[in-house]
This record gives C-alpha cells, sequence and structure tokens, in this order.
C-alpha cells in the first residue's frame, strides 16, 4: 500500500510539474497564479499521500497549513495584482 | 567538569540579559523614557563588564555558564576570557561614551514620541547586548544568531537619517551581512556534520585536518570576512552613529574564536 | 546513495544557484529572492545531516532540526528588513537598483552633515 | 474488510490522479485563460477531493479522518477564492460592474 | 528513491526559475513554488516540524511579502536592464558557483560514518523536560537561550522596518490602505477563513510539546489571519505608538526572561527549569511569546507607516 500511495504522489507532482511550463510561459500573471495553485493543491495532494505512505501523520497538519497559506497568498496575489494595475493607471 | 558553570558565570547572563530587558522597558514605555532607560542601564552593564574582567583578572581564569544547566554538546555554554573581557570592557566604555555624546543630539523633545530618539537609544542598547553575545557566545549556532542580532540593530543604526545616500549604504551592508552569516553558518553546518557538535572548546577538542574542515573554516572566515570586509562604509555614517568604532571590535572577535576552537 | 545524499547534492546545486543570483542581478528584489534561495540550500543541508543522525528511533537528529527552525525565522526577519529598506529606497530615488559602486562607495562630503 | 477498503484506496486514489493528469493538461492546452481556469478547478476540486475520499478509507482515527476532511474543504476554499478573483482579474475592462 | 529523484529535480527546477525569469514577479511566484517542495522534502527527510514552518513562513509568510513588494516595484524593471553585469563577469560568477556546488558536494561525501548526532543524548533528557517533542525540548530547553535571543532578533528586525518611517508619519498605520471594498469575495473568504485559521493555528501551537508543531509556526498561522484581516479591509493596521501593540510585542521576550531569570532561584541555573514543574513553565513561556511572535510577524509584513489617518 505505501508504495502505491507513493507512486502516486510522485504521479501527481509530475503532472502538476508540467503544469509550471504555465509559469514559465505566462503569458499573464492569471496565468502563473493559475499554475501556482495547481502546484499548490498538488503539493497538497502529495502531502496526504506521503502522510500515509511514509506513516508521518503529521504531514496532514502540514498539508493543513499549506492549504490555509495557499489561501492567503492568493489573496496577497489578487490584492497586489489589483493595486500595481490601479498605480499604472 | 571542564563544561560546567564557574563561579561568578552568571556575571555573563547579565551581561547579556540586561541589555535585552533595556530594550524591551524602553520600547514599552516609549517616548522620552527610552533614554532614561538607557542611562539607568549603562552604570549597571558597565559595572557588570568590569566585574567580569576584575574576576578573570583576579583568578586567571575562564569565565563560563552553561545555559539552562544543560551542558553542551547539548546545550549551549557561555564563555568568557582575558580576551572577551577585554573587548567586553572596551565595547562598554564606547557604548556609554557614544551614549553621553548622542545625550543632545537624540534627547526626545517634550510632547508626542518621536521616531529618532526612540530608535537610537533603543538599538544602542541591542547593539550592546549583541555584541556581548557576541563576546562571550561559545557555541557556534549561538554565535550566528548574535551575529544576526548585531547586523539588525546596527542596520538601522546607520540609515537612521533616513537620506536615500545612507539608505542604499544600509541595504548595501545589509546585503554583504546577510551573506557573510549564511556563509558562516554553512560552515558551521559543516562543522556540525563532521563532529557532531557546535561548541568551541568541544570542537577544538574533536577537530582535526582534513577536507571538512578546511572547508568549513573557510567558509565561516569568508563569512565573517564579508561582514568584515565593509569597512570603508564607515564613512558614510554621521559622526556621532555608534556603528562606527564596532567593526573592527567584531572581525576581531570572530578570529578570536576561531583561534580558539583549533 | 541514500535519499538523503541526494538532497544533500540538491541543497549544494541551491547554493550555488543563488549565490549566481546574489552576484549577477542587478535588482535588489531579485537578490532578496536569490538570498532566500541560498538559505533554503543551507538549512537543507543541515536537515540532510540531521537526516544522516538518525537514531534510537528519531527519524533525525532534532538539534539540527531545531536549529534549522530558528534560522527559518532568522531568515524571514532579514528578508522582512531587507523588503522594508528596499521599498523606502525605492520611495526616495526612484530606483530599485543600487548605483554603481564608485558612486556610493567613494567618501563624499556628504558624511558631514 | 481491509482488502475492501484497500482497493477503495487504490480506486480513488487513481482517478483522482487522473483528474490532476486532465487539469495539467487543460491547462496546458486550452486556448482562453478562462477555459484554462476551467480545468485548474476540476483538478483542484476532484483531483484533491477523490485522494482525501482513497485515503479516508486508511485513516484509523476520527481527528486524523477530520483533518484530512478540513484539508479538502480549505483546498476548495483556496481554489474557489483564486478562481473567483482571477475570473474577474482576467475579465475584459468593459465587463466590470 | 526515484520519488526522491524527481523531487530533487523538480526543485532545482523552481529554482533556476526564480534566479532566471525575466520578470521578477514570475520569479516570486517560482520562488512560493519552491518553498512548497521544500516542505515536501522536510518530510521526506522526516523532519515534519521543519516542513510545518516551511510552509508556514518559508513559503506562505515571505511569498506574500514578497509579492506585495515586488508589485509596488513592477514599475522600475525597464530601469534595470541596461545594467546587467558584462558577460565576462557573468561567465565568470558561473565558473565559481560551479565550483562552489561542487566543492560543497565533494566535501558532503567526505562526512563521517556513521554521522554523529545528538538525538540518543536529547532523546535521554526528554523526561526531565516533560516534553513529548524532542525538536520542541531543543528549542525550549536545551537551547533555550537560542529562541530567545531569535525572539529578540525578530523584535529588532521589525525597529528595523519602523525606524524606516518618514519622521512626520511616526505614530501613523502601517501600509498603504487596502481597496477591498470592490473585492467583497476577499472579505467574504476572510470571514470564513480567518476563524478556521485561528483554530489551527492553536492547535498547531498546543500539540507542538507532543508532536510535530509549536510556537512559532502557530504563530505564523495567526499571523498570516491577521494579515488577511487586514488585506481585506476588516480591520485596519494599528499605529506604531499604541501602548497596547507594544505590549503585546514585548510580552513574549519579557515572560520568557522573566521566567529565564527566575531559574536563578528555582532550579539553580538562568533558563533552567525545576523538573516536576517544566512542562507547565514552558507552556506559561509558549502562549505570550506566540502572540507576541505572531504580532512581530504581521507587523514586519504590514512595514514601516505610511499613512498619517484612517480612511
Amino acid at each position: 500500500m505505501a508504495d502505491f500511495l507513493l507512486a502516486a504522489a510522485g504521479f501527481v507532482l509530475a503532472t502538476v510539474a508540467l503544469g509550471l511550463v504555465r509559469i514559465l510561459r505566462g503569458p499573464g500573471d492569471a496565468d502563473r497564479i493559475m499554475a501556482a495553485q495547481l502546484l499548490g493543491t498538488g503539493g497538497i495532494a502529495a502531502l496526504v499521500l506521503l502522510a500515509e505512505a511514509n506513516g508521518v501523520p503529521a504531514a496532514v497538519d502540514v498539508a493543513l497549513v499549506l492549504a490555509l497559506l495557499a489561501a492567503f497568498v492568493s489573496v496577497a496575489f489578487v490584492e497586489s495584482v489589483a493595486r500595481s494595475t490601479a498605480d499604472r493607471t | 567538569m571542564t563544561n560546567s558553570t564557574t563561579a561568578g558565570g552568571f556575571l555573563l547572563v547579565l551581561a547579556i540579559v540586561l541589555p535585552v530587558v533595556g530594550v524591551l522597558l524602553s520600547l514599552a514605555l516609549g517616548g522620552r523614557q527610552a533614554q532614561r532607560v538607557a542611562f539607568v542601564v549603562m552604570p549597571f552593564e558597565l559595572a557588570v563588564a568590569v566585574a567580569i574582567a576584575a574576576r578573570i583578572w583576579r583568578t586567571h581564569e575562564m569565565l563560563q555558564y552553561s545555559v539552562g544547566g544543560w551542558i553542551p554538546p547539548l546545550g549551549v555554554a557561555f564563555r568568557a576570557d582575558g580576551l572577551s573581557a577585554v573587548m567586553i570592557v572596551t565595547s562598554a566604555l564606547l557604548i556609554c561614551g557614544i551614549g553621553l555624546f548622542a545625550r543632545t543630539q537624540f534627547a526626545a523633545p517634550r510632547g508626542a514620541e518621536t521616531r529618532a530618539p526612540l530608535m537610537f537609544w533603543t538599538l544602542l542598547l541591542a547593539v550592546w547586548g549583541a555584541l556581548n553575545v557576541v563576546f562571550i557566545g561559545g557555541d557556534l549556532f549561538n554565535l550566528y544568531v548574535a551575529l544576526e542580532l548585531l547586523t539588525f540593530a546596527a542596520v538601522p543604526l546607520v540609515s537612521l537619517d533616513g537620506r536615500a545616500e545612507t539608505l542604499a549604504a544600509a541595504f548595501r551592508y545589509l546585503l554583504f551581512a546577510l551573506l557573510g552569516s549564511i556563509l558562516y553558518l554553512l560552515g558551521a553546518v559543516l562543522l556540525y556534520g563532521a563532529y557532531g557538535t557546535l561548541d568551541i572548546v568541544l570542537l577544538s577538542g574533536r577537530i582535526h585536518a582534513q577536507p571538512v574542515t578546511w572547508a568549513a573554516i573557510s567558509l565561516m572566515t569568508a563569512g565573517l570576512l564579508a561582514k568584515a570586509a565593509l569597512y570603508p562604509f564607515h564613512l558614510w555614517l554621521p559622526p556621532p552613529m555608534p556603528a562606527l568604532p564596532r567593526r573592527p571590535v567584531h572581525c576581531c572577535r570572530g578570529w578570536s574564536s576561531k583561534r580558539r576552537s583549533f | 546513495m541514500s535519499g538523503a545524499m541526494l538532497y544533500g547534492f540538491c541543497s549544494t546545486v541551491l547554493v550555488g544557484l543563488g549565490l549566481y543570483g546574489l552576484i549577477v542581478h542587478p535588482e535588489l528584489l531579485r537578490k532578496i529572492l536569490a538570498f532566500n534561495l541560498v538559505g533554503g540550500g543551507v538549512f537543507l543541508l543541515f536537515g540532510v545531516i540531521a537526516r544522516r543522525g538518525a537514531a534510537i528511533g528519531f527519524g533525525g537528529d532534532p538539534v539540527p532540526q531545531a536549529l534549522v527552525i530558528t534560522g527559518l525565522v532568522v531568515a524571514f526577519a532579514a528578508t522582512a528588513l531587507a523588503v522594508a529598506l528596499l521599498l523606502r529606497l525605492f520611495q526616495e530615488t526612484g530606483r530599485a537598483i543600487l548605483q554603481s559602486d564608485k558612486l556610493t562607495d567613494a567618501p563624499s562630503d556628504n558624511s558631514q552633515p | 474488510m481491509n482488502l475492501v477498503f484497500d482497493v477503495l484506496t487504490v480506486l480513488a486514489v487513481c482517478a483522482g490522479a487522473f483528474f490532476f493528469l486532465a487539469g495539467t493538461i487543460g491547462l496546458l492546452r486550452f486556448p482562453d485563460a478562462l477555459s484554462r481556469l476551467h480545468a485548474l478547478t476540476k483538478a483542484d476540486n476532484l483531483g484533491l477531493g477523490l485522494i482525501v475520499l482513497g485515503l479516508l478509507f486508511q485513516a484509523e482515527e476520527l481527528f486524523v479522518a477530520l483533518k484530512l476532511i478540513g484539508v479538502w474543504l480549505l483546498g476548495l476554499l483556496a481554489a474557489a477564492t483564486v478562481t473567483q478573483l482571477i475570473a474577474r482579474a482576467i475579465q475584459p475592462a468593459g465587463l466590470r460592474d | 528513491m526515484a520519488f526522491d529523484a524527481g523531487l530533487a529535480v523538480l526543485v532545482l527546477g523552481v529554482a533556476s526559475w526564480t534566479i532566471a525569469a525575466r520578470d521578477t514577479f514570475a520569479a516570486v511566484v517560482g520562488f512560493v513554488a519552491y518553498g512548497l517542495l521544500l516542505a515536501l522534502i522536510w518530510v521526506r527527510l522526516a523532519a515534519p516540524d521543519v516542513a510545518l514552518t516551511e510552509a508556514a513562513i518559508g513559503s506562505g509568510l515571505t511569498g506574500g511579502l514578497l509579492l506585495g513588494a515586488s508589485a509596488r516595484l513592477r514599475r522600475t524593471e525597464s530601469l534595470a536592464v541596461g545594467e546587467k553585469p558584462a558577460a565576462a563577469l557573468r561567465a565568470a560568477t558561473i565558473g565559481l558557483c560551479i565550483l562552489v556546488s561542487a566543492g560543497l558536494a565533494a566535501i558532503i561525501l567526505l562526512l563521517p560514518e556513521p554521522a554523529p548526532t545528538l538525538a540518543a543524548l536529547a532523546a535521554a533528557n526528554l523526561v526531565a523536560t516533560g516534553l513529548g517533542n524532542p525538536v520542541t525540548a531543543v528549542l525550549m530547553a536545551y537551547r533555550a537561550i537560542d529562541t530567545l535571543l531569535e525572539v529578540v532578533v525578530l523584535l529588532l528586525s521589525l525597529l528595523g522596518v519602523w525606524s524606516l518611517t518618514p519622521d512626520h508619519l511616526w505614530g501613523s498605520l502601517p501600509s498603504p490602505h487596502y481597496r477591498a471594498d470592490s473585492y467583497e469575495t476577499v472579505t467574504f473568504v476572510t470571514q470564513l477563513l480567518a476563524p478556521i485559521g485561528i483554530l489551527v493555528g492553536i492547535h498547531i501551537f498546543w500539540i507542538g510539546s507532543v508532536a510535530p508543531g509549536g510556537e512559532f509556526q502557530g504563530a505564523t498561522i495567526l499571523a498570516a489571519m491577521w494579515i488577511l484581516t487586514m488585506l481585506s479591509g476588516l480591520v485596519d493596521a494599528p499605529a506604531v505608538n499604541r501602548r497596547w501593540l507594544r505590549l503585546l510585542l514585548i510580552i513574549g521576550p519579557v515572560v520568557f526572561a522573566a521566567i529565564g531569570l527566575a531559574g536563578f532561584a528555582m532550579a539553580g541555573a538562568f533558563l533552567a527549569y525545576p523538573t516536576n514543574h517544566a512542562k507547565l513553565l514552558i507552556l506559561i513561556i509558549e502562549v505570550p511569546v506566540t502572540l507576541s511572535v505572531a504580532a512581530m510577524l504581521t507587523l514586519l509584513v504590514a512595514g514601516p507607516p505610511e499613512r498619517s489617518s484612517h480612511r
């Protein structure tokens, strides 16, 4: 079971890493933050899988914290984009 | 027991705790009180410095204190030998001198709290505390924290007047200092990986010539040099700024702690 | 080669990458980012050393792990101070880069108020 | 009984992983930002949800199960926020309010 | 092993992106991803306490701080283009950095086997601290002085940030006011998220004595929630000369130092705890330290005062 879960974590990470190409390509900030959001969700999924696979229950707490701060970072992102576009005009 | 607390070791704790308490108090009381707090702390701290030096002079032995009763390698020790005592007394005299000279320039006006005096007196005490940790810290990681403490206390003092040139100087100084301390930490990490302790005395017993040691020592030296190589910067400082005479002291200490580790 | 050593090599490359960014990037915010990369590399190396020290049922040596936590907090403090200094510098000069060394390092008359 | 739970876990986790794959492909291939956003939401909500569901079959304590569900709900909330805000941010200016 | 290799490659890729990206904003997004991947690595290295800290501070709070800064600096990017260093210098730097990396890699291969460790010593003394989490024991007992000084470091960096205030704005409010009114989503999400976040923060802090977690991780989450309420315009940032704010900032280090000094009388040494009451005393220290650290982190992100009055 542990091996399967580890493999699944690896698979999820690999796919979302592909999505990172979007960060590289852009074109807009929106695409970048979408890719980061996907990576965040993928990271959270990988963490809960690792928690079970490695027998580290605390990794679920890490996932919880990551999920909380993902929301925080997204809000910070949107606020800063809103501000920088307002500054430009 | 070479690693336990010696008589009078509590003086070392006082040398660190007094300025810290001063910083906390002047921040809490604010306004005009910051200067008063500084002038209350100064004589006591000077007395502690002199007491440390006197005790070492009398006993010809190193003062040592195991914080929390935890003995290295698990715990952190403070140590002071003759050289550190000289440093402690010198910096105490310097700080008191700077305090006296800056008395009028940074006198807080009546009424509402103003920025510069509050920051100056608080940071002056902070620099003092940080220097004392640098002088007596007996543990490489503790010294890292102390170096950061010193950086964060000194950088705002550099740019206290808020002019663009001093801000640029402060930024440059901060970058070098941060790079320096991270290189230093990298060296300390390697030493821990090789010898399993960060305590300077224990390290000096275990250390032997091998590539890891050389790499670690050169990284730490490079790190301390990056902090010390900022000498020309002090030309930027307006004369009463206290960070001025302190660099050489600090860099000497770096060398002395290094020398002790061999 | 163990997984821990793999991350050890990863950490050394991170230190190198960060150093490069720190030296080459003229923009100060990029320098701050690069500094954080170096820091991440150093902490990761410490974590690898902690992992190597796994013993008596602990997955790693708790002492370096605790020190990394302290280090991360200190690195955040450093980043926050650097960012604040950078933003203030930007307000004053309208630039987010340092002028070339000749201009800023020369002892000028400004040093006497 | 354990075997049944294990099979359920494998199925749910596989399905979740598939949705992550789908989301990534969508993010890479869809032509405009809004439809990419749509693809992303699928991956977020369903992928993470299915993986959490799969792990719930393995959870031994109620508290751990609750935390897992909490992770999913928070992930959902974060995704919904981002989606909503990005959708507003990339709207053509004329459409706004 | 394959998983570790993939993760390592991924981290290096994201790190390279952070260095190489043209756009600073994109580089910062890369940095947030970098922190997230490092958190995964910390779990693989059996260091969940560090993973929590990395997720909270290293990725989350630092990411938020840098995103805000890069947005404010956006207009300057074109200015820097002309100042790129010469190709020769860059090549030399690349050489130097490869040398450093390779040298370090060679060095860590030479580290002794079996590795020296303090794990046994830390475990043997765990009973005396009354704690179940050895990492917390290191932070709060064995090396408590480092933690006390670390809190002072945070406070000093906050003073440093505050000292950048223009003189006439001293005593005013940090950070430009966020015009969040146009985003009612943000307000809604904050109202939903903040209570949950505060609970999670307290949970992470509370389990720190027995399981991975602790005051710095908990404090970071509390700080993030506080910043969120400020971003959404629900509460305003406090003026820097408020008495309650000053007391909040110093209460943690004051209690820490006071109990440390009381250790002289109670247990014969500075920062020593009497064996029977160690756990209780550590808790009494941790609660105010968590609150103070949360306030410090929040204000560090908020920056120096910039506005003279409320909206």
